[in-house]
């Protein structure tokens, strides 16, 4: 669980200013800004092989949508991605098998991601034969088992035949992982992998999935809304909320000294029985998601506004090494003193 | 990639690799028609209706081999009751209404189950490509269904018979088809549509497969229990909606079936008579196929919603309770997402 | 009120499909009946009705396809269906408007009523699914199997013909003259009983049936446990809380039922002799009347689409979450 | 739909038999003398169809204005235990034994014995639950308002229109829903407002006791928080008692006055927050403890539980915990372990590690236990791992 040590090199997956913009047809309230609802908003980042990046925000905030743009379910709406430091064209045809032998998805519901007609082996032979192009019999069956080995569900025999329901959550999620790595996948995008499985048993997933990093050499996108989680797992943090990303850096600095309003009040949130506890002012009340203009989107909830926030959005503000934050009260003050 | 190229695994398994696989792959889709037909025969009634049809279906097979008297031969004995040498008694031209009713058994199951075969796949495959299409092709389609939906059939099938210059089984098999499909590829479509959305099967796209697969591999066995109500449906339907047509005189009347049974008992008003024996037996034909279809849909709506069998669990006490915990247990786990998209 | 005009949308293209499929099955169809109906009545039919029967049939194919379907569109929308062969010379939308109101009353009212006796019994059914009541299924089930005239005819005879208690055919007596008499409506009622119970009795069980299964489904739900929870009224919570919500799917599938009761009722008017659209139907076909029976079943349609859309409006009227969709 | 018949012939037992195995109600109370009991149950036991017993010989007392937190995994009858209490089990749960006492001044209502009229008199003006799930606990074609006016007109007929009409805005004022919102239908709300407006729902006859099934887990955590913070405050200031049940240990922690721990269908560990966190004892709670990262502080070694969750229908033998358990002794396999509890405070484990002995009332419960037939079949996952695992 330790943090893989920063290995420097050039990105594996590169996503440089993503943005996904879905059509919602108007409800009877709040028509006005739900005609166009702006899931993702200019979102950027890399992942690196042999290292744990968390995706970190609240649902609706558009992380999901990220690892699905990121799997090719969606078509992002703007921006573009470069794999191994190439650009990725979508709706190429044929590009994307080609695309997804690199990447692959863990879906958060181990119960729906399997399907319930077929058996474990069907579910892990599948992609060795459509990606692996394995042909006999006998190598797909050592290819499947050796599959469930590298997931601990062993001995294979046990499990080969058998069907989803029969599998406990935290065994299901094991053969959905394997059935990513079946691929041969260099990045692995796991959507909130743990958060639907029994407490006692996350921490076996999540440790299976860092063995994998450092075994398979993966690049592992960890979304997630447990930032706790983050902090104990991934080297790097991003913070997501309403669509952007509005505070980065790696995951101790995140954690320990968060700069962005949100990202503390995130935090303050998460119960911690070890520590007790500060409140943040009760003015961070639920406010609609409404009225996204050019301002800073935490800007209706947040206890710091300034006038500022409603008219534009703050830019990355460095805080220090690779730690950033979205927020204007972080800006250099200018030198009259305003 | 290096754990599964490099071979170095220890893989415990033996040399019937190859046959061992094939195996399982039977079994796997033995497996769910056996829990499919477990479920069927549980249930009393769904029980009573397979037995009610398979007779019908013997009677089809070789039902003239029981009575060996040809339906339509006149003979001297004239309105007879019931009779051991009529056992069903005559018609007005002394025909043996037994040896009619026999031998329209064929006719009439041949051309609904036709129909209803026929009705199937164009549901199938309008219900299921439309749904999973999506798009202006999948809207188009389900316009289309909904449309044929709407359009009361009967006065369609009237129309269309009272033109057929040709009146014989298939034609009348295509009519019923064409005016029968639009229920059940509504209701595909609608499970599809939910189906599309499943976690499953957007995980089978990220692992690259193919629509086509997707469509038969990870779809189809889930839509099947549907295919299956839509099936029996269609086959009521078409039961209903021949002998109302023959009835009006709009079916070839030579062809025996319990449709033309009625119309020439109409025809003779043999209730006039008093002639039940001649008239009361294709009705309650007809009737008892659509029972026994009906009570038979009783089990596959059961199967397709969990929540109905808790109450069959709930009849049928502790004994039976016992076996089914696990779905009580977990009453979201499989197929309840069927109810919501039959539902709207 | 997006939901709504979307339907109206719906409605409309479905009657245009179908009135043009109405213009096609003759023209599709092999051989010409029309013609040979033509020679049949060539000596009384006057150029105005040729001219009309022209439109609607293109019976002289000197118009191209595409301007034979425009003339009948105009015709349609003129309201002029051609004139009947078998009530000749009368036109065919005369004879329509004759027999209609039989029809939208008798079938009417029973579809109305047996959609609410089935849902409410099946929703007492439901309530309590696995008692005795459940061992009904099966009976109304076969019911609902048997074709209505098969029934309506068995009925005749029993109530008619052995027991003489109701008339044998026809929608009132001879004797007395359509108007707001009392003798008349007690005669119309008379003649309505059987063939309106038959209806009910063959078509209740549909509605029972969906109704008590959508009613075992919705008693699972979380908001039925809360309403129990909160100590409510047996009566409130099946009424407000199961059969509130369990009905919405029956209204929504009303399209499906309508089909077939429409189906039913015309065998059964020609069974009860009833001088609804049915029966005129029946006379039509027997007689090859196309031009009658063509604007039969775009009449039928057309009330159909009005039927499924006032049922559209009730389930927005029953269901907040479709006025808000789109 | 609660089946009476097992209740009745509990009853017919001698009471102090009843009285011997309930340990938490003689010594698990806080320190402080104004502990006022409310809610007692006894003796628990739930199960579904026969053999799967999801409760067992569950007790607890809760005391007036307390919050109690029942923490436990999915499988381990944490909210069968609630739904128990409300008396909304449906078949094939029913329960077996067990008496459930609540307490109105000097007398005791025993729930499990009530008539249909006293039952539904009793529900939400003395206790109400508030659901997991509040987009399937709302009836969704009624408004918020008809919802809350309902259950105000069944229980007082007297109240006029615009006295509920008072009361509904009141309630959603205190539970912070704008008062525009009473109109609106449950799908026009997000999932913080929905799940608030079922607490307000469930306040609306100022019950005495709250019994929450994981009110806050399908929200985000920004949202839990203010929503348990709106709690806490709402206890203060109306005095009700709370069974919190959850999956949570943290969240738990932070908000509980007394933490039982449960499972499969036992109550393994029981105590305060403060005591759990800094001495918890049985290898259950240390192993939860040592399951969940922390946002503050160093960071810790988090070591988990290995193995999985037992499948209720098919219990190991003995302490049920044992095949996950590393400090496992051979008594651990055979016998289940009483609750032992700790003399002057409210502490208490069930384990063999810690002074369970082998008394009268304990062999009772064994015996009891080795005649529960486990061969159902399973339950929703966990049953091949349990079969193979508990297998030769």
């Amino acid at each position: 669980m330790d943090n893989p040590q920063e290995v420097a090199g050039p990105p594996l997956l590169d996503v440089v200013n993503v943005s996904k913009r879905f059509v919602v047809r108007g409800s009877r309230q709040s028509v006005t800004w739900r005609r166009h609802l702006t899931a993702v908003d200019g979102v950027s980042f890399s992942l690196r092989a042999g290292e744990i990046t968390a995706l970190v925000g609240e649902s609706g905030s558009g992380k999901s949508t990220v690892a699905r743009m990121l799997s090719r379910l969606e078509t992002p709406s703007g921006g573009y991605v470069n794999l191994h430091g190439e650009r990725v064209r979508f709706g190429v045809p044929g590009g994307r098998r080609a695309y997804l032998r690199q990447v692959q998805l863990i879906f958060q519901d181990p119960f729906a991601s399997l399907n319930p007609v077929h058996t474990v082996r069907y579910h892990l032979e599948r992609p060795l034969r459509v990606h692996q192009h394995l042909r006999s019999q006998q190598d797909v069956e050592r290819g499947v088992a050796a599959l469930l080995e590298e997931v601990h569900l062993t001995p294979p025999s046990r499990f080969i035949d058998c069907y989803p329901h029969q599998l406990s959550g935290g065994q299901r999620q094991r053969v959905a992982i394997a059935r990513a790595l079946a691929v041969g996948p260099k990045v692995v995008l796991a959507d909130e992998p743990v958060s639907m499985l029994d407490v006692s048993i996350r921490l076996g997933v999540l440790n299976l999935l860092a063995q994998l990093v450092e075994e398979r050499g993966l690049a592992l996108m960890y979304i997630t809304h447990d930032i706790a989680s983050a902090r104990y797992f991934a080297a790097t943090t991003h913070v997501m909320y309403s669509g952007q990303l509005i505070e980065s850096g790696p995951s101790e600095d995140v954690t320990q000294s968060p700069r962005h309003p949100y990202t503390q009040l995130l935090l303050e949130s998460s119960p911690d029985p070890t520590r007790s506890r500060k409140r943040i002012p009760l003015s961070a009340l639920e406010v609609a998601h409404g009225n996204i203009g050019t301002g800073c989107r935490f800007q209706p909830r947040c206890p710091y506004a300034m006038p500022r926030c409603a008219e534009e959005a703050s830019p990355r503000q460095a805080v220090g090494g690779t730690h950033w934050a979205a927020c204007w009260l972080l800006a250099p003050v200018p030198a009259d003193g305003q | 990639m290096s754990a599964i190229s490099g071979g170095a695994a220890p893989v415990p398994v033996g040399t019937r690799v190859g046959s061992k696989k094939r195996y399982a792959a039977a079994r796997q889709s033995r497996d769910r028609f056996v829990r499919f037909w477990r479920r069927l025969t549980q249930s009393r009634k769904t029980f009573a209706g397979l037995v009610i049809l398979l007779i019908f279906l013997l009677i089809a097979l070789f039902g003239p081999w029981i009575d060996s008297q040809s339906p339509s031969a006149m003979s001297g004995a004239v309105l007879q009751g019931p009779s051991t040498a009529h056992w069903l008694g005559t018609t007005q031209t002394g025909q043996d209404v037994a040896a009619q009713l026999l031998d329209g058994t064929r006719f009439t199951l041949l051309v609904s189950f036709g129909a209803a075969a026929v009705a199937t796949v164009i549901a199938l495959i309008i219900g299921i490509g439309g749904g999973y299409l999506g798009g202006i092709g999948g809207e188009v389609l389900s316009m289309l269904s909904n449309c044929f939906l709407v359009i009361p059939a009967l006065p369609l099938v009237i129309v269309l018979a009272g033109y057929l210059p040709n009146k014989g089984g298939i034609s009348l098999i295509l009519v019923l088809a064409l005016t029968g499909w639009a229920w059940g590829a509504r209701i595909l479509r609608a499970q599809t549509l939910s189906l599309r959305r499943r976690d499953f099967v957007l995980a089978a796209r990220v692992a690259g497969e193919r629509s086509w697969r997707i469509l038969f591999s990870e779809i189809l066995p889930h839509v099947m229990p549907i295919a299956a109500s839509g099936f029996v449906f269609t086959v009521i339907f078409a039961i209903v909606t021949q002998s109302s047509l023959a009835f009006l005189g709009l079916g070839d009347v030579t062809t025996w079936s319990w449709g033309t049974m009625l119309y020439w008992a109409q025809n003779n008003s043999a209730l006039g008579l008093g002639a039940w024996w001649w008239f009361v037996p294709p009705g309650l034909c007809i009737g008892l196929v659509g029972m026994a279809l009906a009570l038979i849909n009783f089990g596959i709506d059961d199967f397709v919603n969990p929540r109905l069998r808790v109450t069959d669990l709930r009849r049928r006490g502790r004994r039976a309770a016992r076996l089914s915990v696990a779905e009580v247990l977990a009453p979201h786990a499989s197929d309840s997402a069927v109810v919501e998209a039959v539902g709207k | 009120m997006v939901y709504l005009l979307r339907r109206t949308v719906f409605y409309v293209l479905t009657a245009i499909i179908a009135l043009s499929i109405n213009f096609f099955i003759p023209r599709l169809m092999p051989g010409n009946p029309i013609d040979s109906l033509l020679a049949r009545f060539s000596g009384r039919v006057t150029p105005r009705t040729l001219a009309s029967l022209n439109a609607l049939f293109g019976l002289q194919h000197h118009e191209g396809l595409w301007g034979q379907y425009f003339a009948y569109w105009r015709a349609l929308l003129h309201g002029n269906l051609g004139i009947s062969f078998t009530y000749f010379p009368t036109a065919v939308s005369h004879v329509i408007g004759a027999s209609l109101p039989w029809t939208l009353v008798l079938v009417g009212l029973c579809t109305v009523l047996s959609f609410i006796v089935g849902t409410a019994v099946g929703c007492i059914v439901g309530w309590k699914p696995g008692s005795f009541l459940d061992n009904l299924l099966p009976l109304t089930t076969f019911f609902s199997s048997i074709p209505y005239f098969w029934l309506g005819l068995i009925a005749l005879f029993v109530f008619s013909g052995l027991l003489h208690w109701l008339p044998v055919s026809g929608a009132y007596d001879s004797s007395v003259s359509i108007g707001w008499t009392w003798s008349f409506i007690a005669s119309a009622l008379d003649h309505a009983i059987l063939p309106a119970a038959t209806l009910v009795i063959s078509t209740i069980s549909f509605w029972l049936l969906r109704m008590r299964n959508m009613m075992v489904t919705t008693l699972g739900e979380d908001y039925i446990l809360l309403a129990e929870a909160k100590g409510l009224s047996r009566m409130r919570i099946m009424a407000m809380y199961g059969a509130r919500n369990a009905i919405l799917p029956n209204i929504a599938s009303f399209a499906m039922a309508l089909g077939f009761v429409v189906t039913g009722s015309i065998l059964l008017e020609v069974v009860f002799s009833y001088p609804g659209i049915g029966f005129v139907l029946y006379q039509a076909v027997s007689n090859e009347d196309y031009p009658l029976m063509q604007g039969i079943f775009l009449v039928v349609t057309l009330v159909v689409l009005l039927a499924n859309f006032l049922a559209d409006f009730c389930y927005i009227l029953l269901d907040p979450r479709a006025r808000d969709e789109a | 739909m609660t089946n009476r018949e097992p209740v009745a012939a509990n009853s017919a037992l001698p009471r102090g038999a009843t009285i011997e195995v309930d340990p938490l109600r003689r010594n698990q109370r806080p320190a402080s003398d104004r502990f006022e009991p409310l809610v007692e149950i006894q003796h628990l036991t739930v199960e579904y169809g026969v053999g799967a017993v999801a409760v067992s010989g569950f007790d607890l007392t809760i005391g007036r204005g307390e919050i109690v937190g029942i923490v436990g995994e999915s499988g381990s009858g944490k909210s069968t235990l609630a739904y128990a209490v409300m008396r909304l089990l449906r078949e094939p749960a029913h329960i077996r034994e067990g008496r459930i006492l609540y307490y109105q001044g000097d007398s005791a209502t025993e729930l499990l014995a009530v008539e249909r009229d006293q039952l539904r008199a009793l529900r939400w003006s003395e206790l109400a639950i508030v659901f997991q799930s509040a987009m399937n606990a709302l009836n969704p074609v009624m408004t918020l308002h008809a919802q809350i006016d309902d259950v105000l007109r069944a229980h007082d007929r007297t109240l006029t229109r615009t006295s509920r009409r008072e009361r509904g805005e009141e309630l959603f004022k205190l539970v912070g829903i704008p008062l525009d919102r009473l109109r609106a239908y449950p799908h026009e709300l997000s999932g913080g407002m929905r799940q608030r407006a079922l607490i307000a729902i469930a306040l609306a006859l100022k019950p005495n006791l709250l019994i929450m099934d994981e009110p806050t887990t399908a929200l985000d955590v920004v949202t839990q928080r203010q929503i348990l913070d709106e709690l806490l405050r709402l206890r203060a200031e109306l005095g009700f008692s709370m069974m919190f049940v959850t999956h949570d240990l943290a969240l738990i922690m932070d908000i509980a006055d007394r933490i039982v721990v449960m499972y499969a269908g036992r109550a393994v560990e029981a105590g305060g927050p403060e005591d759990l966190l800094r001495d918890p004892r049985h290898p259950y709670t240390i192993g939860l403890l040592n399951s969940f990262p922390t946002v503050s502080g160093p960071k810790r070694r988090l070591t988990g539980i290995p193995g999985f969750p037992p499948n209720i229908a098919e219990l190991p033998q003995g302490c049920a915990f044992h095949p996950r358990c590393d400090r496992a002794l051979d008594v651990c396999r055979q016998q289940v372990p009483t609750f032992t509890v700790e003399e002057g405070s409210n502490r208490g484990v069930r384990c063999w590690l810690h002074g369970a002995s082998t008394t009268l009332g304990a062999e009772a419960s064994v015996a009891e236990e080795q005649c529960e037939p486990a061969k159902l079949a399973r339950n929703q996952g966990s049953d091949m791992d349990r079969g193979r695992s508990s297998g030769p």
